[in-house]
């Protein structure tokens, strides 16, 4: 105990010559635990992020620090704290889960710190709690589900069941679908998260429902335990699947060594894929297969996004740092190369930008992967944004 | 007899699975009486004191104390009626001191013990009580230590100054000069012989020389049952007892 | 005139530590450690309630955590509606509102699971603390309109008089002043006659009730007591986060309650307390290094349970002591 | 009520429960024998499943890999013992709850670091992979049923032990008796270890069968443990029959609480508020079971014989 706060008391010393010409970046995401799929994921695709910018933004030096929320809220608003309170980072980025961002928005934003969400868009973040200085690279979660409610409306589904996690994520994944589906949702299962990963009693009373297709949202490694078991009940014919967030990069290299035919074909809906044709995208991919050996996911490609955004803010203000209004203003222009091509931003910060139906194919190399199929729409305000007062 | 007994007990049965334990007892202790209890091993002698001290409910039978029936009062307030029981196998708080043990069964008898404030060990009138049993029984020298680091036999005194400490009517002593040398008997004996008379005692014990040294009246239980009652004369001209129990030994 | 052996200088120091440097720490800019120090100390005083059953009275909770979370939402549900509307009853940004509810709740809860609980032992007892932890667990999980399981983030504290709960140095002042009452309150519980029978039940209970004690109802009193310390460290804790979530009820945290105790030293005063700092300080440092931090944290709880005899306050114990 | 579906869940239930007993089984034979209170014997169940899952990878058949993986699990359980479990026996409960809770970030985080936080999908033979239709419109995966068979044919060797062998006789004479054990002339040191090692296996064998249904993945076993040992409490620690009966009361009372409590709740409030209730409460209902039961019976549906 002694010997730790000497150390302490040595940071104390050394962190009063604040280094100059550095920019620091707080990233967190989920590094331990099952979560932690996603979380390698991003920061692949943060480090290649960092290689292709060669570890500069103008003439700033970047200081990268990753800090993992163990999947739980109250660790994520902790090394927020960190971040913000010991090493004095000036943007706080990363963020996969919607309830880990909504414990720990406070203590980036009330320090005055840019906050980028590179995954989760819980709706309060978008409405009521909007931020001048919250920003993020992916969308609102209700988006992608509001875009395949579309979509079941276009293929004329009737009647809908339901089976999604039980935390603020999927919560607004089932309010998404519900919000533009034209047709009866006929039952609605909210499973314990993130511990259930057995969905037999949840897919007995699907069937049972005698729905016309079947809406879930499982990220993670639950997207694989419930893509199984799908495939053993024996339902596909019956009672179609519809995804969203549920298969991705990181599950399908699994479900190819596990022989697992069924998934190809399956639909889900996107704003991205490997597929998308623009120059960023294209060095973004084939590098990242180059040099990890797989396909990025969503996430990879929305983190990876996070560092030019932060990177085009730097630069516009000649690296002063100082200069929060400027960075701001820099941030809302999104004058960046995106892997997903140009978007704009709405009043609250939430991205307008396209939305495409995605399937599952076998790529020209024999590994699975995904392609788009068709434009779902060109880009929308999301459902939050009247609420919100900046 | 005219006055009441202090403890009456009638047909008191209890069984374990099939065996039966306690058989149809019948029972009392006079006022001032040692009453004494012998029998062979597994006659039942320690169950028949739990049911009485309440460790045990009987299944059939009553149990009354100065004419109050408390067949189904739970343990702790048979003792504050006025039942104190000593243990055969040691029963004390070995990581408290030897007066400490006492000094809670002073407290037991002082009023409520949800009392909050003072330091239990500040207080002089239950200290001072306390240390008189403990003197009395001789172990004035080792009162701060801590039980653990007592002897077998100054456990047995402990049992006996913890029993006179909570000035129960009744003293029920089951065994207490289990594994005693023939010293440290003798000691016990004269001590239990003294107190005579101003307390009436239910007394179990294999040592015939004291039984018969200290007791009033004895019970002679065998199988649970109840074969005779008498004073020590009687039984030892009882020819049942005789074969039963005293002849085999 | 007062002798003090070893174990006495471990706390007196400690104590003094925990006052003087984190506030040496803040003035210098270190808000952070100032942040660990002040969550150190609310645990501590968790710790330190469950070491009266735990330690003094051999009840060996699972479920302590539950009054944790009580004590926080006692905070947060008034504050959300103070803040968003709603519930007019409660809605209140009062601290001595929130404070009786925090104590009044967990002494409730306290009473209730503890009465049923209380009939059970040994493994049984640690085990059904522990459902009850979980149903408080669930319960809240299960309470759309305090956010389930996303937790209630609230943008103001508890106001109570003279005190500023927004200041870290207001908010460390009261959580290491009410650690120094609730040691010196347990301390006289446990001295008291009250305690010595409280100590006796667990020591030998068969006794106890033989001198005429009802080992269940002071056990119980023990038991809502430590309740309710353990639900005003969460009112503490409740502001000092000001995001309260399920998470901080689940059984995982009663376990490391637990720890603390018994790393410390179970039955001594300053054991909760070593524990609860050695356990912060732990994980704060290995986590800091690296991502699999849980091994050699997991090594060492191993090697406490193996090596160290009464946790690390036995090894300042002198002999005869 | 949809007679079909109550079946299917009837059913679904019933395969919870046996994958809950042969958990609980070997955790209430540890318990009974050797008076040790293991946490860490979820994160068995976890290790079971990812050597089965590695071998299945690697081995290409699913069986082949139980079969080999079994006494690999038993090993680990063995080695377990001698490690740290044994030195623990003669310390209380306490210090075994806190050196088992080690134990699990110990095992948690060396699969993590082995295996990866992604988890292994098990690829299953073409025949288990299938359903059965039972009757009319009862469709029910293949291999659900085999955990069925698989978990009643352990049942039915655990009651044979218990019941038949010397081993068993031991277990009914109640909880911890060494002084028997030693009576009988067994080396107990061996048959410690060997009881915990078949207390492993039982683990690792019911974490094998669930790797094809929800995937191997760190922090699998304590999500478990805990469920395991609302079971034997439940049951009665020690008691085989009554681990048996505890575990299928709760596998079925947890499914049909996530099948029909939503629209028993929906009788008397709105729909969306009965969907959002009804998770938890269900989640909170094996709790609800355990400490109703405790109220009564302080030891369990069958407690252990008192010496």
């Amino acid at each position: 105990m002694k010997k730790f706060w000497g150390a302490a008391l040595g940071a104390l010393m050394v962190s009063g010559a604040l280094q100059a010409g550095e920019v620091k970046i707080g990233f967190v995401s989920t590094l331990s635990t099952g979560g932690a799929v996603i979380g390698n994921d991003i920061k692949k695709a943060v480090d290649l992020a960092m290689e292709h910018i060669g570890g500069k933004m103008g003439d700033l030096d970047v200081n990268l620090m990753y800090s993992d929320d163990g999947f739980k809220p109250e660790t994520g608003k902790q090394v927020t704290d960190k971040l913000v309170k010991q090493d004095g980072v000036d943007f706080v980025a990363g963020y996969i889960w919607s309830h880990v961002l909504l414990a720990s928005r406070k203590s980036a934003l009330d320090n005055g710190k840019f906050l980028i969400s590179t995954n989760a868009g819980p709706g309060p973040v978008a409405g009521k709690l909007c931020n001048k200085n919250f920003f993020t690279t992916s969308w609102q979660n209700d988006q992608g589900p509001e875009a395949m409610g579309e979509v079941l409306n276009q293929k004329g589904v009737k009647s809908l069941y339901i089976i999604a996690p039980n935390y603020a994520a999927g919560k607004g994944m089932v309010a998404g679908v519900k919000r533009t589906f034209k047709g009866e949702v006929l039952g609605t299962d909210m499973t314990k998260w993130p511990t259930q990963l057995d969905f037999s009693a949840e897919l007995a009373k699907a069937k049972a429902s005698g729905a016309e297709g079947l809406f879930v949202f499982y990220p993670g490694k639950a997207g694989g335990a419930f893509m199984k078991q799908y495939q053993q009940s024996g339902l596909k014919s019956s009672l179609p699947l519809y995804t969203a967030f549920t298969i991705d990069a990181l599950s399908l290299p699994k479900f190819q060594a596990a022989g697992f035919t069924d998934v190809i074909g399956s639909q889900f809906t996107g704003h991205w894929d490997p597929n998308l044709d623009n120059a960023q995208n294209k060095r973004f991919v084939a590098d990242f297969k180059a040099k990890y050996g797989s396909y990025p996911s969503p996430y990879a490609a929305q983190s990876y996004d996070s560092i030019f955004l932060i990177k085009s803010a730097v630069e516009a203000v000649n690296g002063n740092l100082e200069d929060k209004d400027g960075i701001r203003a820099a941030l809302e222009a999104v004058n960046y190369p995106s892997v997903r091509g140009k978007y704009t931003l709405n009043t609250n910060h939430i991205p307008m930008q396209p939305w495409y139906l995605r399937e599952v194919v076998v790529g020209d190399d024999g590994v699975w992967t995904t392609k788009i199929v068709k434009t779902i729409h060109e880009g929308r305000a999301d459902n939050y944004a009247k609420d919100c007062k900046m | 007899m005219t006055k009441l007994p202090l403890l009456q007990v009638a047909a008191l049965r209890k069984s374990f699975g099939g065996v039966v334990a306690t058989d149809d007892v019948h029972l009392d202790v006079n006022k001032g009486e040692l009453h004494a209890i012998i029998g062979p091993n597994g006659a039942g002698k320690t169950t028949l004191i739990s049911q009485l001290s309440g460790a045990l409910m009987p299944d059939k039978g009553s149990i009354s104390l100065d004419g109050v029936d408390i067949t189904s009062a739970p343990a702790y307030k048979r003792a504050r009626l006025g039942i104190t029981r000593s243990f055969q196998i040691t029963s004390l708080v070995m990581e408290m001191s030897v007066l400490d043990n006492v000094a809670l069964a002073v407290q037991a008898r002082k009023g409520s013990s949800f009392r909050f404030i003072k330091p239990a060990r500040k207080i002089a009138e239950i200290r001072d009580e306390a240390m008189t049993y403990v003197r009395k029984l001789g172990l004035r020298k080792r009162a701060h230590e801590p039980t653990s680091a007592l002897s077998h036999g100054e456990h047995r005194q402990m049992e006996i100054a913890i029993a006179l400490a909570s000035e129960a009517e009744l003293m029920l002593l089951d065994e207490p000069m289990a594994g005693l040398g023939p010293e440290e008997s003798r000691l016990l004996t004269d001590f239990l012989l003294e107190l005579k008379g101003s307390r009436s005692i239910l007394l179990i014990e294999h040592d015939m020389d004291a039984v018969f040294a200290l007791a009033d009246r004895i019970s002679v239980l065998v199988y649970g049952r109840i074969i005779a009652t008498g004073t020590p004369d009687e039984i030892r001209a009882n020819s049942d007892v005789r074969h039963a129990y005293l002849g085999e030994e | 005139m007062l002798k003090m052996n070893k174990t006495g200088w471990v706390t007196l120091i400690g104590m003094a530590a925990l006052a003087i440097l984190p506030p040496l720490l803040l003035l210098n800019g270190q808000a952070f450690y100032m942040d660990l120090a002040t969550r150190l100390v609310i645990l501590a005083i968790a710790a330190v309630s469950l070491n009266l059953i735990l330690g003094f009275g051999g009840l060996v909770s699972f479920g302590h955590a539950a009054f944790i979370g009580l004590g926080a939402y006692a905070v947060g549900i008034p504050a959300y509606h103070s803040m968003w509307g709603g519930f007019d009853l409660i809605a209140s940004s009062n601290g001595l509102l929130h404070l009786a509810l925090a104590v009044g709740v967990s002494a409730l809860f306290a009473l209730i699971t503890g009465a049923i609980s209380l009939r059970t032992k040994g493994v049984y007892f640690i085990m059904i603390t522990m459902a009850f932890g979980q149903m408080a667990f669930f319960l809240f999980q299960s309470l759309e309109a305090y956010n389930g399981d996303d937790g209630l983030t609230i943008d103001l504290r508890s106001e109570l008089p003279f005190l500023n709960l927004d200041e870290p140095m207001q908010l460390y002042a009261l959580s290491y002043g009410s650690l120094v009452l609730v040691m010196l309150l347990v301390r006289m519980i446990v001295n008291s006659r009250f305690g010595v029978v409280l100590q006796g039940s667990k020591g030998n209970a068969e006794r106890m009730v033989t001198l005429g004690y009802n080992p269940y109802v002071y056990r119980l009193t023990a038991y809502v007591i430590s309740g309710a310390i353990c639900g005003y460290a969460g009112f503490l804790l409740g502001n000092f986060t000001t995001f309260i979530s399920p998470d901080m009820m689940h059984w995982t945290r009663s376990g490391e309650l637990m720890f603390m105790v018994i790393l410390g030293g179970v039955s001594t005063m300053f054991g909760p307390v070593l524990g609860a700092s050695i356990f912060i300080l732990l994980e704060e440092v290995l986590s800091s290094f690296t991502t699999y931090w849980h091994l050699p944290f997991g090594l060492m709880l191993i090697g406490v349970v193996l090596f160290i005899r009464g946790g690390l306050m036995g090894l300042f114990k002198g002999k005869g002591e | 009520m949809d007679y079909t579906l109550l079946i299917v869940q009837m059913l679904n239930g019933l395969q919870l429960g046996l994958l809950l007993f042969l958990v609980a089984s070997g955790l209430t034979l540890v318990f009974g024998i050797l008076d040790f209170v293991n946490l860490a014997h979820g994160s068995i169940y976890m290790v079971g499943a990812f050597i089965c899952a590695s071998l299945t990878l690697w081995l290409g058949n699913f069986l082949l890999a139980v079969v080999i993986a079994l006494p690999l699990t038993g090993a680990v359980g063995y080695a377990i013992e001698v490690l740290v479990a044994r030195r623990l026996y003669d310390k209380d409960h306490l210090d075994h709850v806190l050196g088992t809770f080690g134990l699990i970030l110990v095992l948690d985080t060396l699969a993590h670091m082995i295996w990866g936080p992604a988890g292994i999908t098990v690829p299953l033979p073409a025949w288990l992979d299938g359903q059965v239709e039972i009757f009319d419109g009862a469709v029910i995966p293949t291999f659900r049923l085999l955990i069925i068979a698989v978990g009643l044919a352990v049942a039915g060797g655990l009651f044979w032990l218990v019941n038949y062998t010397k081993l068993g006789m031991l277990i009914r004479a109640g909880a911890s008796n060494r002084t028997m054990v030693a009576a009988l002339g067994v080396d107990i040191q061996t048959l410690f270890a060997l009881v915990f090692a078949l207390g492993a296996m039982l683990a690792g064998l019911a974490g094998m069968l669930i790797a094809p249904i929800t995937t191997a993945s760190i922090g699998m076993g304590g999500q478990i443990i805990i469920t395991a040992f609302v079971v034997i409490i439940i049951g009665g620690i020690g008691s085989m029959k009554g681990a048996f009966i505890a575990a299928l009361l709760v596998g079925v009372i947890d499914t049909m609480g996530r099948s029909f409590l939503d629209s028993g709740f929906a009788l008397f409030m709105s729909r969306d508020a009965a969907e959002t209730a009804a998770p938890a409460v269900s989640a909170m209902m094996i709790y609800i079971l355990m400490a109703a039961i405790l109220a009564f019976k302080p030891q369990g549906l069958f407690p252990p014989k008192v010496r």
